[in-house]
């Protein structure tokens, strides 16, 4: 069970096998990778800015992967996100959860997804081909995303 | 400076547009008694210039965190070390 | 968009690179991996053995995959599904499924899975430690699964 | 083998335990007339020998596809290439 941030990519494969090499008790991983994408409400963007709150996203990231784990047998778990200045199609964001069966691997990993968009402290900053940077704001679906979950603790 | 009141000396972070807005980081202030919740600090926090007024305009949409967890602006900042402003997140 | 079916394993990171590398219009790529457990019913296996019925197996994963491209703005997607003998902590199947958001991979990639596991053609036989194979019986929960999907078109 | 009414002949596969309790993993038979449905095929097949009323004995689990699509009981052979028939899969 693991969470870093870091400014350098990841490699998925390698990711994968570290959590799962030599067991035989998972049946099923799920990954999610969030990249950058070349284009935002229309206009293309040229950078991608992560800004973090370094202490409360590691303290904050830990505690929703607990909330995970105290909802599904999780074999093993993984929240790797990125910081500093990315491109479009860059890596973002890896999240793993893998378990014995593949409904509690799918929902752990949506899951994941859920509360990192809402509660871990990262905000992104695009810049367009103009150079003009903006914050992005947060959708209001993050929020309904997340209102999923309340109810089936 | 000095610490006369240890109790009211806090750390203030501020990230994103809060932080562009107020033009820094992080600072170390002495909030003076009276100052029990988020929400009282914000008030305060808008009449120390122009640039925290401007930065906590839209404060309704400004997020609050005590000691790294994430706090309402009713939550008491007795005993609080850090304290940080944002806006609502946008990581993932 | 692809279906492959194999005796080689598969990995991860080259499959994924091969969908997007050089795209800028996908924001999140969702991959589910199905592995060989060590046990079933409580007792160890020595062996998973997949046997598949060439031809039917192409024509059945090309239809799934056409229904999600129907249900889903898919970017990409693809299912790698390995037959032959395999091990314990071995890969079986490989699903992919790419989009511009978050929530329309997830639902993908679960679609694509519950619809190979009940309609794709691959049958699984477990042999013990003490050589004695048997065939696994289908899980009604499969079919529960795929059920969920018949409201939702 | 001649065949004499093409129309009637059929390739049928056999896979999992279906194969292995027929013995066989497809064979070409000559189907005679009448036979009209997958369910009319399998109370056919299982007058053949034993290993066949063995094999289809739990014919309510069998499940059939007709040129490599999914069929029920029910479906009508007529014009079929090749019909195979297996247990419920259980891939992925």
């Amino acid at each position: 069970m693991g969470v870093r941030v870091q400014t350098a990519d990841f490699d998925l494969s390698m990711e994968v096998a570290a959590l799962t090499t030599g067991r035989t008790d998972i049946g099923a991983i799920v990954t999610f990778t969030g990249t950058v994408r070349g284009e935002a409400n229309g206009q293309p963007i040229a950078l991608m800015s992560l800004e973090h709150y370094p202490g409360m996203t590691e303290a904050e990231l830990a505690r929703v992967e607990a909330e995970a784990l105290a909802r599904w047998p999780l074999s093993a778990s993984l929240i790797v996100h990125r910081v500093g200045d990315l491109k479009p199609g860059d890596n973002i964001v890896l999240v793993v959860a893998a378990s014995a069966h593949r409904q509690m691997a799918f929902d752990a990993a949506a899951f994941l997804m859920d509360y990192l968009k809402t509660r871990a402290p990262f905000w992104k900053k695009e810049t367009g081909a103009d150079s003009a940077g903006h914050w992005v704001d947060a959708r209001d679906s993050d929020g309904e995303a997340i209102a999923r979950w309340s109810s089936t603790g | 400076m000095t610490v006369e009141k240890a109790e009211m000396r806090l750390k203030i972070l501020y990230f994103a547009w809060v932080r562009e807005k107020t033009g820094r980081a992080f600072e170390e202030v002495d909030v003076p008694l009276g100052i029990a919740t988020v929400a009282d600090l914000v008030t305060w926090l808008k009449t120390r210039g122009p640039e925290f007024e401007l930065a906590f305009a839209r404060s309704d949409v400004i997020r609050a965190a005590i000691d790294q967890v994430h706090a309402k602006p009713t939550a008491e900042i007795a005993n609080a070390r850090e304290i940080a402003f944002f806006p609502p997140v946008t990581g993932g």
